[in-house]
């Protein structure tokens, strides 16, 4: 019996404990303004989440290393607040009504499509703004008011990735996508372009890239239909490991790759450069060719390690934050979000390319930032750049 | 009654308290919390139903949630069909395909049901996450309208507050009523000997039917409340990480009592709520804390209760008895069950 | 009333029950002994249909129920209790009680939700059954004890309780005095007399030798899953092959 | 038919190294009865130990494998000892319930300790072997042979051995153990130790075909169940064949259905298989 | 050699045995006499180590062994032949003897002799040495159990009902073998509701009802006592 009190007493304690830390977290400080974030710290999406609050962190403390923003007359610092969800839409819709309620974030970044459509439930109601990072087209359809998307669209790779790679290999291309959401809209749009441009789909294989122990066998799967190219999409390690395995069941056409894998990270898998010949990939964030993008990379490898490469997410995520504070800066207010939301396009005219990595052209009008990215191929061991068009 | 926290007038009290809560705050995370217990309760009390009371121990209730979910999903997009009409379809189907996988799994006993009913929790979440043409597939499902009654709309916090407390009072007092009646001591007979129970005349498998086919549309009952509440779906609704996450609500709050469930539910999301604060050590504190409880509080909070009140050893399920199987047992096992033949 | 013919069950090769005619009139109180390993709660198990036989047949009151489960057997009538006192551990013994009568009612989940007239009803009639039943065992002052606080004797008496509670035209009961002092044998034995006279038809296997011969109108015995004899105490007391199978060869002389 | 051989193959690997990890579950289901749900975590565990062995200490393959199966099984045994021994009294729910604790704890820890990064653990072996006309890799062979050589070590052990047989013998009579003066405390420590090991092996061995990360030891884990209740809970022959049915079941389905539905396949054929033999393919016949 | 005092045992809150006073000598050979349920199995269990007394001690040349592990026991030289057999029914007789002297594996010379020592005792075991256990018969199964037993080289054997389920012929066999086990040298506490047949090899008995011993003393009063023979043939 007395064994039972204890424990009972012991679980009292600890929970009270634990209620009076985190107690301790929330109080405000009125120079000081909320991010919030929720996404996924652990499960498989972890690095995923890890990499887009790296990007945020690095922006934080640059600008409150500057001495933070100028909000009407006041010097106001940037805190993140991050909340797990573990990729859960609920969790994503507990955490947002957490970080506005308790710990007064005005700005709530979510970097997965289901942690959006939750929120925008009631975001407008409860009166926050959502840093959506998600490529998925029906985020912005739903013509939310205090959103704003983050990442490009992909939709104008498939047709010069697949122009090219007709023109060296041939018009018979073997599937080899993920199954998450984001490849399989990539893979339904890659389809009708290649078929719009003649070319033959001859098997279609798709796999799980977080789950899979072995992607031998899809591949020699696709393989067996002799195809010319190979479409390949997920993380960048598993979609190096195909490469690889392809290569290694000795495929030597052409590989594209979706937009999610990065060539500098499925290089440093690779190792061989030779493997790459052939592939077809979008140039790497990292690579842009401005002043601040080069800036960032350097800290960030001096933050993380020389061979360490920060990924689209981390510049992604750093330069949303120095534009959202920027925008509060030109607003004016660092609590009203559609305020804030309307200087989004000014803002993003008035971002220093020197500082800030990639280029924003500006908002569009469904609330999706407008950038300009950029492909490039492995030909003769050497990178040769695509022009993309837009229309 | 029994049960010590549960006596009546600790119930009514809690009652009127939650139907004031809405009044006395307007903190939405409150309320969604509050909301997100209430629903998780419901599902949780339904396993306890089959695992705590018939002593089947399964771990397919996070699919039968995702099917409850699903269902009232698709029929309010798709079919355009009201809120009362998909809820109630989504419950009847969800126990219509419990009873189907009830009939094959319940054939199997201890052990050998809880992992069978794993794998069937992991079908129906690949299922789920599969048939994309049906269910959207890993996209999810999107735009359920709000929940309507006849003219009245559940689109504030508050009033969907008020929605899902309706159901989960309606949820508790059906198994307060099943728990204490004959049907539900029939459940209990056969959670501590299928064999006596069968020498009384009872129909063991017809009777842990009953108990799966009931625990599921507990299951399906708050998968759709929560469609209906989150109106978003993904297939993750489903993953047997939730099964495994209702069980540990249901074994902290304590198994096999009827409160049990809900105050299992309300202590760990609220734990894990506060754990927030800790972000990556969250889990490092948490997975310890896990394994503390069940060593010292073996029979959970509301069976800690029941013993201290009792001063004796509480009603306590082993839903994986081996005889069955008819291994032996170690050594002091024979001890705790209490009595054994000296041939 | 209820009958076997040529009753055997085999566990893979070892046979626990060996083509077994047997039978157990109505009224009486029949014996089955035999020593340990005899095959005796085997043969119990068959005709109470936990287990099903490998082959022969059983026939109730006239009917063949061969294969029918025990739930089936026991809404029949036939009614047992276990060699190691089985009740439901936890409960009290009321509720181990009202448990037993839920065979003769009807009402299932809505009638519970609702607690129909039908259930309310139902719910008494078990009630009263079970303070009847405990009454005629003796037992009414344990009614809201926990099973877990009773004595040997009183599980015993409770676990008796329990088969007279889902109305049994047969009783089988599995060594009743195993584990429990003289004084309280014969007081078991009382009751078991009692339940006789009360019109219930006695199956009893038991170890304890005088209690059989003073209670059964008829013995079988069984050796090895064979019966070996069948007859009134007396004939059995006085049958050469019971005393070798029962005593061990050499004890012969010595019995004697 | 290339391709069907060729998916053979890749069966065979994908069934080795699922069989290694489904012997040490049933190995310790068949002692404790325990379902140990944290047996992928230390699958995860042996990986990492491996690639850091190898990184950051500078050790080669073997060595590092043999390190590594070390460590793991001093972590299989503190398991063992702090959690699932006190709790071998209690309802064999809660020690399932304890596993998942170990389980979030491992996968917190590794997450902390080492980041959610993918990791690449090159092979030694990485050339190509041409068999028959099937190209096929130097690492994907040794994954083959040397599963084969440890289930052989392990029946030998388990077999020959009066050490080996204590385990077989509390798993046949936990009491006839007792009685002929064996100590159960240390055959559950044994067996702890042998499974953590094997899942260590299991993942030095798959790791260079595959990557490292903290999650990866989820699936495998899920699947190890499959085969364990495939074969027949406690049952040594059951796992390995479960482990190669399910592995070839896998490739082939992958190859000839949809390799989208083939998770699906394996729990399908699950429920087929205890529909008609509720206990299992191997299991013992109960007495 | 072996004193049991005063020893209570409880399953749950049902005292299982009262108070018992037990004792075997060295080189004798004990029969515990009692029906089924009286406590027989208690005693052995606890002597063996597998329950633990609530009160009371038990005691073995000289050293008190309540609460020690069943296998550290077994060491001390106290080895249980149970009821049930308790043998492992998928290995092989020799597995199983192999197994019985787990205690001494490291003396492979010991263990060859003992087991030469077995065939001749049951040379029946030496033909099925390499059947499954679990496929013998009962009679041969109960052989296998006591040899297993036998294998651990015991100073005191305790030997529980070992004439369950045999034939007549056979029960005769068992204790003329249990007999010359005991004429080797070994103490035996012997089991059994074959009262008259134990009697005849065991010059001492005790007699257990209900988890008492109610009776104790030499073969002869034992033989003689009404009780005993009431209670065994009901006459």
């Amino acid at each position: 019996m007395r064994r039972v009190w204890r424990a009972l007493f012991t679980l009292s304690t600890v929970v009270s404990l634990l209620f009076l830390a985190a107690c301790g977290n929330s109080g405000g400080d009125s120079n000081v303004v909320t991010i919030g974030w929720s996404g996924p710290q652990s499960g498989g999406a972890a690095l995923y989440g890890k990499n887009t609050l790296d990007g945020m962190k690095m922006a934080i403390d640059d600008i409150n290393a500057a001495g933070g923003i100028k909000v009407g007359q006041d010097q106001v610092k940037l805190k993140l607040v991050a909340l797990d969800d573990k990729y859960l839409p609920n969790e994503t819709a507990t955490n947002a009504r957490r970080l506005k309620h308790e710990n007064g974030a005005t700005i709530i970044f979510t970097p997965h499509s289901g942690g959006v459509f939750a929120m925008q439930q009631f975001n407008v109601q409860e009166n926050f703004l959502i840093a959506a990072y998600t490529s998925e087209p029906k985020v912005t359809e739903a013509k939310n008011p205090l959103l704003v998307r983050i990442p490009p669209n992909y939709h104008i790779y498939p047709k010069p990735f697949s122009e090219e790679m007709m023109k060296r290999f041939g018009k018979k291309v073997a599937l080899v996508p993920g199954t998450h959401q984001y490849a399989k809209d990539w893979t339904a749009l890659f389809k009708q372009t290649w078929m719009g441009l003649g070319g033959k789909i001859v098997a279609e294989n798709p796999v799980d890239y977080n789950k899979e122990s072995d992607f031998s066998s899809a591949v020699a799967k696709a393989l067996s239909a002799k195809p010319d190219v190979l479409f390949v999409g997920g993380a960048s390690q598993p979609t190096a490991l195909i490469i690889k395995d392809a290569r290694e069941q000795g495929f030597k056409g052409g590989v594209i790759m979706m937009d999610q894998a990065k060539l500098e990270e499925v290089e440093q898998v690779l190792k061989d450069p030779r493997l790459l010949e052939g592939v077809i990939g979008v140039r790497p964030a990292s690579q842009w060719p401005t002043e601040g993008t080069k800036k960032v990379v350097d800290s960030y490898k001096k933050k993380f390690g020389a061979d360490k490469i920060p990924t689209s997410e981390v510049l992604y995520h750093y330069m949303a934050v120095h534009l959202f504070a920027k925008a509060m800066e030109l607003a004016g207010t660092t609590d009203d979000p559609a305020a804030i939301r309307a200087k989004i396009n000014d803002a993003s005219k008035q971002l220093p390319s020197d500082k800030i990595p990639l280029s924003v052209e500006g908002l569009s009008e469904d609330g999706a930032l407008i950038t300009q990215p950029k492909a490039i191929t492995m030909k003769d061991g050497k990178y040769v750049e695509i022009q993309l068009s837009f229309q | 009654m029994r049960f010590v926290p549960g006596s009546k007038w600790v119930v009514a009290a809690l009652f009127f308290v939650a139907l004031a809560i809405p009044l006395l705050t307007d903190n939405s995370y409150y309320l969604n919390m509050l909301i997100m217990v209430f629903i998780w309760s419901i599902a949780v009390s339904g396993m306890n139903i089959i695992a705590g009371y018939a002593g089947q121990l399964s771990l397919a209730h996070a699919g039968f949630f995702g099917i409850g979910a699903y269902t009232l999903g698709l029929l309010m997009v798709k079919a355009q069909m009201s809120f009362l009409v998909s809820l109630a379809v989504s419950v009847v189907l969800t126990g219509m395909v419990g009873a189907v996988v009830g009939m094959i799994s319940l054939r199997l006993k201890g052990h050998y049901f809880a992992i069978f009913s794993l794998c069937m929790g992991v079908i129906l979440s690949l299922v789920i996450e599969k048939w994309e043409s049906l269910t959207e597939g890993v996209r999810g499902l999107l735009g359920i309208p709000v929940p309507k009654i006849g003219s009245v709309e559940f689109s504030t916090l508050t009033s969907q507050y008020y929605l899902i407390l309706f159901f989960f009072v309606l949820a508790m007092f059906v198994n307060r009523q099943i728990i204490h009646s004959l049907v539900g001591r029939t459940f209990i007979s056969i959670r501590n000997s299928e064999e006596l129970a069968e020498s009384l005349g009872i129909h063991a498998m017809k009777s842990k039917m009953l108990a799966f086919v009931y625990s599921t549309v507990l299951a399906g009952l708050a998968g759709a409340l929560y469609a209906g509440y989150l109106r978003f779906l993904g297939p993750e609704i489903a993953s047997i990480e939730h099964a495994f996450e209702m069980l540990l609500y249901l074994l902290v709050g304590g198994i096999g009592t009827l409160w049990g469930p809900v105050v299992g539910t309300a202590l760990v999301m609220t734990l894990m709520q506060w754990l927030q604060s800790w972000q990556d050590y969250r889990m490092i504190i948490f997975g310890p804390i896990l394994v503390l409880i069940v060593m010292f509080l073996p029979h959970g909070i509301m069976g800690a209760f029941a013993q201290l009140k009792k001063n004796q050893p509480s009603v306590l399920p082993d839903t994986t008895d081996d005889k069955n199987r008819g291994i032996e047992r170690g050594v002091n096992d024979r001890r705790l069950a209490g009595g054994e033949s000296d041939a | 009333m209820l009958r076997t013919e040529k009753l055997s069950k085999y566990f893979g090769g070892n046979q626990a029950v060996n083509s077994v005619d047997f039978q157990i009139n109505q009224g009486e109180i029949t014996a089955i002994i035999g020593p340990n390993g005899a095959g005796k709660t085997t043969f119990f198990n068959l005709i109470s249909g936990l287990h099903p036989p490998t082959s022969g047949k059983i026939f109730f009151e006239g009917e063949e129920v061969t294969n029918k489960r025990s739930y089936e057997m026991a809404k029949m009538g036939i009614a047992r209790t276990f060699q190691t006192t089985k009740l439901f551990a936890g409960a009290t013994v009321m509720e181990n009680l009202m448990i037993g009568h839920r065979l003769r009612t009807k009402s299932g989940f809505w009638g519970a939700v609702i607690r129909s007239q039908r259930y309310r009803n139902e719910e008494r009639a078990c009630r009263e059954k079970a303070l009847q039943v405990l009454e005629f065992v003796g037992a009414s002052a344990l009614a809201n004890r926990s099973v877990a606080s009773i004595s040997q004797e009183e599980q015993k008496r409770v676990a008796i309780a329990l088969a007279l509670s889902t109305d049994p035209k047969i009783v089988l009961l599995d060594e009743p005095a195993g584990g429990i002092n003289a004084d309280e044998t014969s007081n078991l034995a009382e009751l078991i007399t009692k339940m006789k006279n009360a019109g219930l038809t006695i199956c009893i296997i038991e170890h304890k030798m005088q209690m059989i011969m003073k209670l059964a109108d008829r013995i079988m015995v069984l050796n090895q899953g064979i019966k070996i004899a069948e007859g009134t105490p007396d004939e059995i007391s006085r049958n050469e092959t019971v005393i070798e199978a029962y005593l061990g060869g050499g004890a012969h002389a010595q019995a004697h | 038919m290339d391709l069907f051989f060729q998916q053979i193959v890749n069966g065979l690997v994908l069934g080795s190294i699922y069989s290694l990890v489904a012997l040490g579950i049933t190995l310790i289901y068949g002692i404790m009865h325990l379902p140990n749900f944290a047996h992928g975590h230390l699958y995860m565990l042996g990986a990492y130990v491996t690639f850091f062995l190898i990184t950051d200490y500078g050790l080669s393959y073997w060595p590092a494998i043999l390190f590594a199966v070390a460590i793991l099984v001093v972590i299989g045994m503190l398991l063992e000892r702090l959690v699932f021994r006190p709790l071998h009294h209690a309802p064999h729910i809660n020690s399932m319930i304890a596993s998942i604790g170990v389980m979030l704890f491992i996968e917190a820890i590794a997450r902390k300790m080492w980041g959610s990064d993918y990791r690449r653990l090159d092979s030694p072996y990485d050339g190509i072997i041409d068999l028959f006309g099937l190209n096929i890799t130097e690492q994907r062979l040794l994954v083959i042979v040397s599963a084969v050589v440890l289930m052989i070590g392990l029946h030998l052990f388990l077999k020959r051995t009066v050490i080996g047989s204590t385990i077989e013998a509390m798993a046949q009579n936990r009491e006839g153990a007792f009685l002929v003066g064996i100590n159960a405390n240390k055959v559950s420590l044994m067996t702890f130790a042998i499974a953590s090991g094997l899942a260590a092996a299991a993942a030095s061995l798959a790791a260079p075909i595959n990557l490292v990360y903290p999650s990866m030891g989820a699936m495998v884990n899920l699947k190890a169940f499959v085969i364990i209740v495939l074969g027949g809970m406690g049952s040594i022959p059951g796992a390995v064949i479960g482990g190669y049915i399910l592995g070839l079941a896998e490739s082939i389905s992958g190859t000839y259905i949809n390799s989208e539905y083939k998770d699906l396949a394996a729990f399908v054929l699950l429920i087929l298989i205890l529909t008609v033999r509720p206990t299992g393919l191997f299991a013992k016949e109960a007495r | 050699m072996l004193k049991l005092i005063d020893v209570t045992v409880k399953y749950g809150s049902s005292t299982a045995l009262h108070s018992v006073n037990l004792e075997v000598n060295q080189g004798e050979l004990v029969v515990l006499l009692g029906a089924n349920g009286a406590g027989k199995s208690t005693i052995f269990r606890t002597i063996s180590g597998l329950l633990k007394p609530v009160s009371g001690q038990v005691a073995f040349m000289g050293q008190s062994i309540g609460g020690w592990s069943p296998d550290r026991i077994v060491k001390a030289g106290i080895v249980q032949c149970p009821e049930g057999r308790n043998l492992f029914p998928e290995m092989s007789v020799l597995k199983n003897l192999t197994l019985g002297a787990y205690i001494h594996r490291k003396d492979k010379a010991g263990i060859a002799r003992s087991l030469q020592n077995i065939y001749e005792l049951f040379p029946v075991l030496y033909e099925k040495k390499e059947q499954p256990a679990g496929s013998l018969s009962g009679g041969q199964q109960q052989m296998v159990a006591i040899a297993r037993a036998l294998m651990a080289r015991p100073k005191l054997l305790l030997l529980d009902e070992p004439s369950v389920g045999l034939a007549p012929l056979i029960v005769e066999q068992m204790f003329k073998t249990i007999e010359k086990i005991n004429r080797d040298g070994t103490s035996v506490l012997l089991a059994e509701q074959n009262a008259f047949a134990a009697l005849q090899i065991a010059r001492r008995g005790y007699v257990i009802e209900n988890g008492h011993l109610v009776l104790e003393g030499a073969r002869e009063t034992l033989c003689d006592n009404e009780e005993v023979r009431r209670a065994y043939i009901g006459a």
